[in-house]
């Protein structure tokens, strides 16, 4: 059995605690200990870093929305969930501008919404939808990229605009929008973190060392949310009031993905699956949940 | 078409043109060192020269395809500064427009009744039923001719001729003459005529001039009677002999 | 007469020799587990959806839309650009006014455009249509421009020595002289028109195929991805007949676009 | 003299005329508040971005690995769209079989191709410069063919008959004659190698102008979004100028291409 | 260079060439009826004509440029059935290349020490010192000489010329007669020109044809003496007189 002793690993500028992890050098070194060096592979977007471990041209990505798997898994994708993160409801809402009439979600209807496709805010407006007792079709969708929501949002040529944390947060304070419905009750958000099948068959004990790396990133973020501003203000090119804001709504929690979480995701999936976005039904526990130590 | 008068008619719609101390030059090549000139209205001028002597030059000085360096060029009373509606001129390359056809060359500037006139005019020229040919298809000669038909149906008040006969062969040539010489005598435009074939030169012109090193080296009228016939009249040889000297 | 049918058979299949062939060896590879049929579908599978999308319309649908919106951009576009070739081509002063500007906006790519096209024409069609025409604005610019410019000054010459006013000598002279080089650029804009609606339709789009390709690649549907590669490659065949077609109209007189011009 | 010198001057200066009006328009109206300011930002700051991007360094670096990999994609892809180009406009049976391909590839979007891509050759450089050789290919393709094609077909019975071989044929009349074609090609390759790039920076990258430019368009700073489509149009500039300068140089014979040609 | 013996020479580099009933028809046009002919080695045919009479066609298929609709073309035993590297051809347009300069177009073939040889080829038709000029600056008859220089620095076994002195005046023409017939006499290239002018066929052929409706209409072997000088010999008058009314 020949094991790889590189890990390549996904991410997005967006991914907070890998970035943590990738400027402050914690991973690489820990990774150095066990033999195992890390190849750092960023994309802009997530989409096409699902795209590239459903290829198998990297071994892990950085946390991803939960709805984001349930596609990847749609397409059959041979991958395995190695980490998530604690529910952020709140770091997911409906924004309208700050002179919008809009009180309730209820009065969407009719209304043109921009959301980008199959992320977890798309799951959030089905949600918020279906507790306001509307269905997807009493709206009008607007898909478009989140850069591309913002400058529409802005423009006023739509009435509500779904995001998340940063850019939630940046589009309260630079662009001055209120948030009309966050996902507390509504929808959990929890980030996942996933792995090729072969990779984590082969490393688990690579997995290991990233999962606790994680964790204690998290903690760090938590503890020091200053310190952790400052870090990504660079990166991200943000405020570091805006980073603040968004890191406070995150959980950043790491943790064990649990049978539990794959009832939440079947909820998903049969929710996307009912408004005709999943191609097929999909049975999330046929997903596999990787075991520490297994 | 039946007029075969030998006067110079005056009431053609011929213009007069003077070259004034028309001097060109190419970078250090001074092709014409001062010419002047004084053509009376419909006259018929024949320059003879040396291949490279600058004749197409004063041709599209008088066209107004290009300016003296000094010295002027005035055509009915006015100094040419670009291009003058009131010449034609035929190139010495045929340069007919490959997508256009036969006619439709001939006829390009597409006045009224353009395709009775160039459909003539072609037959004149021997190429009826060639009219809806490719310029492509066409013998050296025959593009030749199809030039000169395009350049006879324009009428215009100065017609340039730069070597129209230069690839026909004797007899088509002496058509050609015919036809030339009848369109000049039924419309009286001034015509510069440019060859190398001095006999062809006495046979039509009023007046020959000979260009040698940029300078008009000879200057000499024609009165021959008109239908000409080379070789009858003794002193056409005579005429023929001073221009050979001269180029 | 016999022999003549014959290769002219041979040579309207001889185009889809190599197609064919790609093909084939991709369906063996997939079969044959050379690569997961997961990361790239099988031929039949594609087969399949393409069935499938046929049968319940989308497809159609998909195409008609996007057809609606390229063509809208190429006449915008196509158009602009012509005319600007024209232009520059054939006056100084405006080649030496837009022609580097264009240079430069030509460089500017759609997807970086994308939030400014939204501010200026919001979300809906007239944003797509722009994108489209900006993209088909070049080549056509570009190769209208080096048409004119490389037209046989003689000829023009000639046709301004005949009194051939200005509209006469660029009908009968200029575009006649430009065509050929006109024709590539329109060869170029066609692809480019399909291209571009993959960008222009991530703009709040729920139809046309660049929505269907970038939808399906979202969602790692690879047999749909793969279906819309296909479809943009017919729609770039199907141009390039179109063009074919055109230039043996337009250009009959010149040897080079004669049918047989290469056996003589 | 004078008057030459003012009047060089003049005609150098002329083609920034537009895009100077156009910043100046731009800082106006934002500063007039008519366009918000984070939507599109104003000249001055783009020009501080531009500035902080030159200081730290990071400009620099991302231009210089994009160039990096546009000129390899150049290289490959401007190489292989020359010799397909010469090859179908010289060998009949290779252009039967290629030229239809080949128009059916060309309309397939990058953004499309880019899983087939990545299976082929991974999410490194070579995706990268492989997307751009595809881009570069087909501009140089079509126009070395039409440049090619349109060969005066007099000129080359001379040199057949003159006894020239194949090779020289192809040297001394077949590139000459096709070579104001190819640089049209070329310009339109320039052009296209940088916006492939953005496409290409999509896969995994880290650095990069394209990247550079997506990255910020993600987090919504627009000030060097702008930035890097200002980038984009200088870089365009760039290539024109140079285009230019090596057509002055290859087609000195060229009237249309003679500094003076238009005045005479 | 010195030699200027009247006799053929029999040891010289050209090839014997032979037209077995040849036809050649565009489309409807049957422009070739059936020509027989058989030039021995060495011989310097001219070719007159009417325009568009095939003259041109006949030198194409002997070139391999074009293929016959029926009969064949046969060199030095072979049949023509493609480009024959033994046959150069001046073409009746000069066909320069305009990116090569005058001394380029010349050497184009590049054989050794093609420099000095064009160098001198050009001299000898009168250009020297234009070299370095693209053809684009060159006057009509300038073109048609360096397409001369180009044909004649090429020393082939079938030398065909297509009209090679339609452009120039009387005594470039006849410097260019003398230069032609000089180097003909050096290497006794088989040779076809085409020739408008009777006087030029008389001057310079062993044998003159004359081309009528598709056929050969005249067959005639000229063996005054070399060099031959126009007018001076009775006997050149009536062979002239004889084509001519053929023609
Ligand atoms: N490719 C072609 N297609 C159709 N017709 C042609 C083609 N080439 C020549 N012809 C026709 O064949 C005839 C003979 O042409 P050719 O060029 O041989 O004449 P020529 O004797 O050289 O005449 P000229 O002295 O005017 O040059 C002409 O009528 C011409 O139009
Ligand atoms: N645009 C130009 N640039 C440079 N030199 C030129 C240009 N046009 C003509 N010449 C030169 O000027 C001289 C005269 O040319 P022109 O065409 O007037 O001669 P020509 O008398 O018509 O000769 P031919 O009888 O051979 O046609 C030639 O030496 C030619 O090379
Ligand atoms: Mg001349
Ligand atoms: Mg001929």
């Amino acid at each position: 059995e020949d094991k790889p002793d590189t890990v390549r690993i996904g991410f997005q500028k967006s991914s907070t605690l890998i970035t943590v992890l990738k400027t402050q050098g914690k991973l690489d070194a820990a990774l150095q200990k066990i033999g195992v060096s890390v190849k750092w592979n960023e994309f802009t977007s997530g989409p096409p870093m699902l795209e590239a471990l459903n290829i198998g041209a990297i071994d892990l990505t950085a946390d991803v929305a939960d709805t984001v798997p349930i596609f990847a898994q749609a397409a059959g994708a041979n991958m395995i969930y190695v980490a998530q993160e604690a529910p952020s409801p709140t770091a997911q809402a409906i924004l309208i501008p700050a002179a919008s009439e809009l009180k309730s979600p209820a009065e969407l209807k009719g209304k043109r919404v921009a959301l980008t496709k199959g992320t977890g805010g798309h799951y959030l407006l089905l949600a918020t939808l279906a507790k306001a007792g509307l269905t997807f079709k009493d709206i009008q969708p607007v898909y478009l990229g989140q850069a591309d929501c913002r400058a529409a949002f802005e423009r006023g040529s739509v009435d509500a605009w779904v995001t998340w944390d940063p850019y939630l947060s940046a589009g309260e304070i630079q662009a001055g929008a209120r948030v009309l419905a966050d996902g507390k009750d509504v929808a959990l958000y929890q980030r996942y973190y996933l792995a090729s099948t072969a990779f984590a068959t082969a490393r688990p004990d690579v997995l290991a060392v990233i999962f606790d790396e994680l964790h204690a990133a998290g903690k760090w973020v938590k503890d020091n949310p200053q310190a952790a501003a400052e870090l990504l203000k660079p990166i991200w090119g943000l405020d570091t009031k805006i980073i603040e804001q968004a890191n406070g709504r995150r959980s950043y929690d790491v943790r064990l993905p649990t049978t539990n979480n794959l009832v939440d995701q079947q909820i998903i999936a049969d929710t996307f699956f009912k408004e005709q976005l999943l191609p097929k039904a999909v049975d999330v526990k046929s997903a596999k949940i990787w075991h520490r130590g297994s | 078409m039946t007029e075969t008068t030998d006067e110079p008619r005056r009431g053609g719609i011929g213009l007069p043109l003077r070259l004034d101390s028309v001097t060109r030059s190419f970078g250090s090549l001074k092709v014409l060192k001062g010419v002047t000139l004084d053509i009376p209205r419909g006259q018929f001028v024949a320059i003879v020269g040396r291949s490279g002597g600058g004749k197409t030059t004063i041709l599209r000085l008088v066209a107004g395809l290009d300016l003296p360096t000094s010295g002027s060029v005035v055509i009915g009373g006015e100094v040419v500064c670009g291009l003058q509606p009131s010449v034609r001129l035929l190139f010495q390359d045929a340069r007919l427009l490959p997508w256009q056809t036969v006619i439709g060359n001939v006829g390009v500037a597409r006045g009224k009744d353009w395709k009775e006139t160039a459909r003539a005019a072609l037959e004149d020229v021997g190429l009826a039923g060639r009219e809806n040919d490719w310029p492509a298809v066409l013998s050296g000669g025959q593009r030749q001719r199809v030039a000169l038909a395009r350049a006879l149906v324009s009428r215009p008040g100065v017609l340039l001729l730069d070597e129209p006969f230069g690839a026909l062969d004797a007899l088509t040539r002496l058509e050609m003459h015919k036809l030339t010489e009848r369109l000049w005598q039924e419309n009286r435009f001034t015509t510069i005529l440019i060859t190398h074939d001095v006999a062809e030169a006495v046979a039509l012109a009023d007046r020959v001039l000979v260009l040698r090193e940029g300078h008009i080296a000879l200057d000499i009228p024609i009165d021959l009677p008109r239908p000409r016939r080379e070789h009858i009249d003794p002193k056409s040889a005579e005429i023929k002999a001073r221009i050979l000297k001269e180029v | 007469m016999r022999q003549g049918f014959l290769s002219r058979v041979g040579t309207s299949l001889a185009p889809w020799a190599l197609p064919v062939l790609l093909v084939v060896a991709w369906e063996i590879a997939c079969n044959a587990g050379i690569v997961s049929q997961r990361v790239l579908p099988a031929p039949s599978q594609v087969a399949a959806a393409f069935w499938a999308a046929i049968w319940d319309g989308t497809l159609f649908e998909h195409v008609g839309i996007s057809a609606q919106r390229a063509l809208q951009g190429l006449m915008i576009g196509g158009g602009a650009g012509f005319f600007l070739g024209v232009l520059c081509g054939v006056l100084r002063p405006a080649e030496v006014l837009i022609d580097s500007s264009l240079q430069m906006l030509r460089n500017v790519p759609h997807l970086a455009m994308i939030p400014l096209v939204i501010i200026w024409f919001g979300i809906d069609e007239e944003a797509k249509v722009f994108l489209v025409a900006i993209g088909v604005m070049f080549p056509m610019y570009l190769n209208t421009y080096h048409g004119i410019r490389t037209v046989d000054k003689g000829l023009i010459e000639m046709a301004k020595v005949y009194g051939l006013g200005p509209f006469a000598l660029f009908r009968r002279v200029i575009l006649p002289g430009a065509m050929s080089s006109v024709m590539v650029g329109l060869r170029y804009a066609l692809g480019i028109m399909w291209l571009t609606l993959i960008v222009a339709e991530t703009i709040s789009a729920s139809s046309g195929i660049g929505y269907m390709t970038m939808n399906a690649r979202e969602f790692l549907q690879t047999d749909v991805v793969v279906l819309g590669i296909l479809i943009y490659a017919l729609l770039g065949k199907l141009a390039d007949v179109l063009t074919r077609a055109l230039e043996r109209r337009l250009l009959s007189w010149h040897p080079a676009y004669q049918v047989k011009g290469r056996t003589a």
